[in-house]
């Protein structure tokens, strides 16, 4: 075990799979010699060639068109899209083509493509370096969808992405690769080091597509949350000393309802918490979901803590980011309802 | 009626319905007149055979010039019987359409010679990556007819198992990329292809086509940039037969600039070719094949030719254009073209030709009754639509898992009520 | 008043407007010289002029990147994408630049343009060209995005939508562009001759963008629906003599949830039925916003119909669409829930 | 280490850290060499011009050949003192941002040539549409560096309401369209502004910039297809400045191929210019707005020019390319070239020269002042955050509404709490 940083956990995942197998390549635009601007690849190239590690002109959906090339022919890419902000020239070739290459074609022909991208704001990076896009990809069918709140999930769901016979858009909170942050931008930044989850075996491991995880315990109500707002939302329940069950949601598609429902079903109440735009995210579907599993148990309505429907302001970064005085009155609320 | 003041350039239509055909614009060299370089030339080299256009044979069907890939008259016998192998499957599909034995079809009437000779220049290891009007590759890589028809019926042999629209065929073992609805998607991902086969020191390399119409979207512009940066071995070809449903080749940017110039434009080389003549669609494919596996890089071969029937079956081509216009096409018709050449070299006679059409037609006639055996999409056997949860993922995810069983409950029910609406 | 199909509707509509205001200029695949794949654009490019109603190029990127300029240059450009199913190649200039320049440049430069485009199943188009991607453009903030389900609305919503000072992606059901469909395939097809919402007049007015229509009045249950599912779901509602009241959301953004919420708090129970995918898809929304609303009114968890999260197969397309017996089925185990 | 056979063809970049800048690949005409033909010339003609350079400033700084716009003293002074007011407030804000002040900035070092000469050839009611680079654009056509402060600090009197990351800057009233933070998208956006002054029969034209990497977006594409195929009133300007962030343009496919060679492979004119040769600038612009003015359709210029600082202050060179490069640059500085001509031409010396860089520090110092009294990200007045919710849609919806309400509660409670978070 070393101590990583999210970014360096990235780093040491593709590293690991480029080491054991011959078929995966990374490519992106300044992945390759420059190491890519949040140094995810850094020193990749250097190890494993310009042919494995691959500078590309900066096109979106030349990037995943060509990746998905590269896997009917047998190699497993892993593409960079440099923001999740920039991922929409490549809609058309994910949507149309990697989601539905397994299906059409009767799984003669799939297209085991990984694609990471960094997502969400807390960055200053106004509306074009900030967005949280992952709605638009799990409302597709044939898109696993994931999001790491950690570095010892993003190695292993990384790697697991990667050995996946399916494609996955793995997006990487951003305000996270280099600490935790529970949503406080006045504190001096923390590292992961000392967190528990930023203890990250050197080799290979995997942690599964499609398993949410319980980060906290509890009876009071269930916070259901990923990303970012997994360390909002614990700073949040722990400012208000209240006994929340935290769960995070990791893996978009497939989604781990019945670890979600159980916990529902068990405390009876439910806050979804996440970064993007409230209005046709993917807490609805989450909200949609659980009040279809739990009705009978909940004893207030089901709610949701989001960014504004707005784009990302850069002025009013905290203002628009559902930070922990959102998480916290939305809770006071939930808590004050009784049935 | 508000008509304004405009500047704005519209493109012109050469001619429309009840106006005689105009094809005047159709640059068009003699035979054997383009000089053809050496396979290694510099991309400026191709300049001009990107304007001129690359034909072998002459109105007297002779083959003549640097062009002439002197292939042997068994090829040319099993070219001309796939041309019109493929036409006749065509007509075919298209009565069977208008039967509504099947919803939809595509015919390739008229640029036969643009799939076939490409699929007798390239190895078989080669990876083709067809638009929907290719079905040429398919007949001249050996796919049975049987297999496409099955396709084209949805039904227990259909190797898209139901799920895609009729013409949406593959064949991997025979190395035919799945087609896409979705215009020109296929061309960055033949290059990514061929990009792997370079990656993994393979000397395979990518083929693949789109009209002249989808060179437009930006899937072409990212192929072409893609194997310009990375020299990657593909040949990328554009068949240019004039029209994109009832758009005219001039709404893609062919107004007096040649698609095949946009090849060295980007720096690629180009060449353009005479697409109804068999002879040049060989030599030239295999020119830019040789490049590419070579590591000379990439070519985009415009393929000159005219799409002689509708768009599709849902289309009807009298609403925008002059009706019979393809006797007045310049460049002829590809399989009469290559007969007569074959007549011309004493390895071919009307009787023949007369015996081999009525063998097709035979032939396709059987493979249709058998592929009607398997059921079609309105009766006979049918695939378990269960099946349709199938590939979504690799494996089932719970969500889809509960999905498959309330259909299941469903057409249950609907068995129960006589009814599944 | 005269009896229109849904397509003559549009036609009509956008007629109007170009007679009326220079500024309008109508593009897209196939719309001038031939008028349309659908003929939704018959005849007016012989009666205004290759100009104003423009073949263009196949590039909906294109299309929809040089529509916003000419809006920025004071036109009023209609731009048709000739199926849903090909929207993704200009989803980034939709997403990125269309909902986004009114706001990013504080007014300054604003893109008032209109997307038609025919979506959904029903006319054995198969996996690309029966998509429904409205919740891809529901979550987008800046887009208002609409449905309409008959020839009236259809008419008063597309010149609603011209007139509209923002971007309006404006979805036509094509399965209704001739007739309503009640959800069974092996019946006639019906023409919109005879049906109340077929009677259009033949000026200008419009239907107002934000404003859901209660398309059938009851006590008993709540269908909220939009597109191609009214009819079904009004045919379903019939089949089982249910006093359900069937509400046609008709614009997704703005959500006329006002409306929806005191349907759903009158009867107590709640369907919601579309033809998308289920996961994430719009219908998520709709269940999470009409749960917080009305939590405490609701005699039984609210119900999502919808498409299965798999692409439209062809060959099984009557047992993907979400038909009658599928929405009867979800009527009466609603009813039957008890609280 | 798995290193693998590979046939894959990488382009090469001159020099990584520690080695010689090599600047050999550049192509470089003479001063003078390269012929100017009439604006109404056939687009096959631009050919040579799309790869030759197009230069007027010789070594010493005269003036030569058919490309001399022979621009009045008072014109060379003006673009003189716009290009170093552009330096000028280049160094103090990536000072600014250093010190916190503001969350980012981007100079155009090296490259104020090509906006500031631009925005002198085009006329007032041409509309531009400029990249993040283009700051020179705004300076030139007299946008208050005030305005552009306010805008990079967020503060009470930024244009965009707080909205954008700085440099995305736009002015309505002087035709500066919104700056975008996604590549490219700018491109099809400019060709339909200039495709709807065609249609309203008005003779202004548009401009747009993109650098050389953000040609590989399809946006590229769109944009010279619908300027070719309308004959659109534009001009689209590639600025190949070597590198996109880390990525040299051999990346963008500039290997053995200009960018401008583009344009006459889809059918538009191309030229190739000397990017920081002020007079070379706006001759070509000149040339180019003349001729999409005057109905003969698009050129794409590419200038060719160096950036000579760090892609943005978010970015360090020093990992990808040698150190101090800008030295050995062969095309030299624009501003000193101006400098020299207009000494050259005794309209200017090194004393005139040295007051007027004080006075515009001088000026900008005072202006940064200004800018900071209406308010800074961290500091002073701010705007009211509620401000966030406008402009989203013209009129407030009801769920944003809500929305704003649920803000201004929020607000309240931290204001109670004394904390925001
Ligand atoms: C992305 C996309 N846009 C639009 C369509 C609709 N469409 C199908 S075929 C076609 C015309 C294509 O013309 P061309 O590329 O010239 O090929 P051809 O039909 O002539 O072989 C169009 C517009 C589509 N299938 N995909
Ligand atoms: C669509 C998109 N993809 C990626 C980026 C990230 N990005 C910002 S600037 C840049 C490099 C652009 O290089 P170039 O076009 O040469 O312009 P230059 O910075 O040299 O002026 C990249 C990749 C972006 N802003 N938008
Ligand atoms: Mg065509
Ligand atoms: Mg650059």
């Amino acid at each position: 075990m070393t101590a990583m940083s999210m970014v360096q956990a990235l780093n040491s995942a593709m590293e690991v799979m480029l080491a054991r197998d011959p078929r995966v390549v990374i490519l992106g635009e300044d992945v390759g010699y420059f190491g890519g601007v949040f140094r995810a690849t850094e020193g990749l190239q250097s190890r494993y060639g310009a042919h494995r590690v691959i500078d590309t002109p900066i096109a979106e959906g030349g990037i995943v068109g060509a990746a998905i090339g590269m896997a009917a022919n047998g190699l497993r890419p892993v593409a960079e899209i440099q923001f999740a902000d920039y991922i929409y020239p490549a809609y058309d070739q994910i949507v149309s083509e990697l989601a539905r290459m397994r299906y059409r074609s009767a799984a003669a022909f799939t297209a085991p493509v990984t694609i990471r991208t960094p997502c969400g704001g807390g960055i200053r990076g106004g509306q074009t370096h900030s967005q949280s896009p992952e709605g638009v990809f799990a409302h597709v069918s044939g898109l696993k969808v994931v999001m790491p709140s950690n570095p010892y999930d993003a190695k292993g769901m990384l790697i697991a992405a990667i050995e996946d016979d399916d494609p996955v858009i793995f997006f990487e909170p951003k305000r996270l690769y280099n600490g935790p942050f529970d949503g406080d931008p006045h504190k001096a930044a923390e590292s992961w080091a000392g967190h528990p989850m930023g203890d990250v075996p050197e080799g290979h491991y995997t942690v599964p597509i499609g398993k949410a995880a319980v980060v906290r315990a509890g009876n009071a109500v269930t916070v259901v949350t990923y990303g970012t707002m997994v360390h909002v939302c614990l700073a949040a329940v722990a400012d208000l000393g209240l006994d929340a069950e935290v769960v995070d949601v990791r893996s978009m598609v497939p989604l781990d309802i019945d670890t979600l429902a159980a916990s529902v079903a068990k405390t009876g109440r439910c806050l979804i918490a996440h970064e993007a735009t409230r209005f046709g995210g993917y807490g609805a579907e989450l909200s949609a979901s659980l009040q279809e599993r739990c009705f009978w148990h909940l004893q207030a309505p089901i709610q949701r803590v989001a960014g504004w429907d707005t784009p990302y302001p850069h002025a009013f970064e905290w203002e628009y980011f559902p930070g922990r005085l959102r998480v916290r009155r939305a809770l006071e609320a939930l808590m004050q309802v009784s049935a | 009626m508000t008509r304004i003041e405009s500047r704005l350039h519209v493109p012109e239509v050469p001619a429309r319905p009840g106006e005689e055909p105009d094809f005047s614009y159709v640059r068009i060299s003699p035979a054997g007149a383009v000089p053809r370089p050496p396979i290694g030339v510099a991309v400026r080299e191709t300049v001009p055979l990107a304007e001129d256009l690359i034909r072998v044979l002459d109105d007297e069907g002779a083959a003549i010039g640097p062009w002439d890939p002197k292939l042997p008259p068994d090829t040319l016998r099993a070219g001309l019987r796939e041309m019109l192998l493929t036409r006749v499957f065509d007509d075919r599909m298209q009565r069977t359409q208008r039967q509504g034995r099947i919803s939809f079809y595509v015919r390739s009437w008229g640029e036969e010679a643009v799939s076939v000779a490409a699929a007798h220049a390239l190895r078989t290891g080669d990876m083709l990556f067809p638009s929907y009007r290719n079905q040429g590759l398919f007949i001249g890589r050996g796919t049975p007819v049987l297999d496409l028809m099955c396709q084209l019926l949805s039904n227990t042999r259909d190797m898209c198992k139901g799920r895609q629209l009729p013409v949406m065929y593959h064949d991997a073992t025979r190395r035919l990329f799945s087609i896409s609805g979705n215009l020109a998607t296929q061309y960055p991902q033949a290059v990514g292809w061929a990009m792997a086969a370079a990656i993994k020191g393979e000397d395979h390399i990518a083929a693949a086509w789109v009209g002249e119409g989808s060179t437009a979207e930006a899937d072409f512009h990212h192929a072409m940039l893609f194997a310009k940066v990375y020299r990657a071995p593909v040949v990328l070809n554009v068949v240019n037969n004039q029209w994109a449903i009832s758009t005219f080749q001039g709404y893609a940017g062919g107004e007096q600039r040649s698609f095949a110039a946009r090849g060295p434009g980007l720096g690629l080389a180009g060449l353009r070719v005479d697409g109804n003549d068999f002879l040049a669609v060989y030599a030239a494919t295999a020119w830019a094949a040789e490049r590419a596996r070579a590591g000379h890089g990439a070519t985009l071969i415009e393929h000159v030719t005219y799409r002689a029937g509708a768009h599709s079956t849902s289309d009807d081509p009298s609403r925008y254009r002059p009706k019979d216009e393809f006797p007045a096409w310049p460049l002829g018709d590809p399989v009469e073209r290559l007969k007569k050449h074959l007549i011309g070299l004493g390895e071919w006679d009307d009787t023949r030709h007369a015996a081999l059409l009525a063998e097709l037609e035979t032939e396709v006639a059987a493979a249709w009754k058998q592929a009607m055996s398997f059921g079609t999409n309105n009766d006979g056997a049918r695939l378990d639509p269960a099946l349709m949860f199938d590939d979504v993922f690799k494996v089932l995810p719970p969500h889809l898992e509960a999905q498959r069983a309330e259909l299941e409950a469903e057409l249950a029910a609907a068995r129960d009520a006589g009814a599944a609406t």
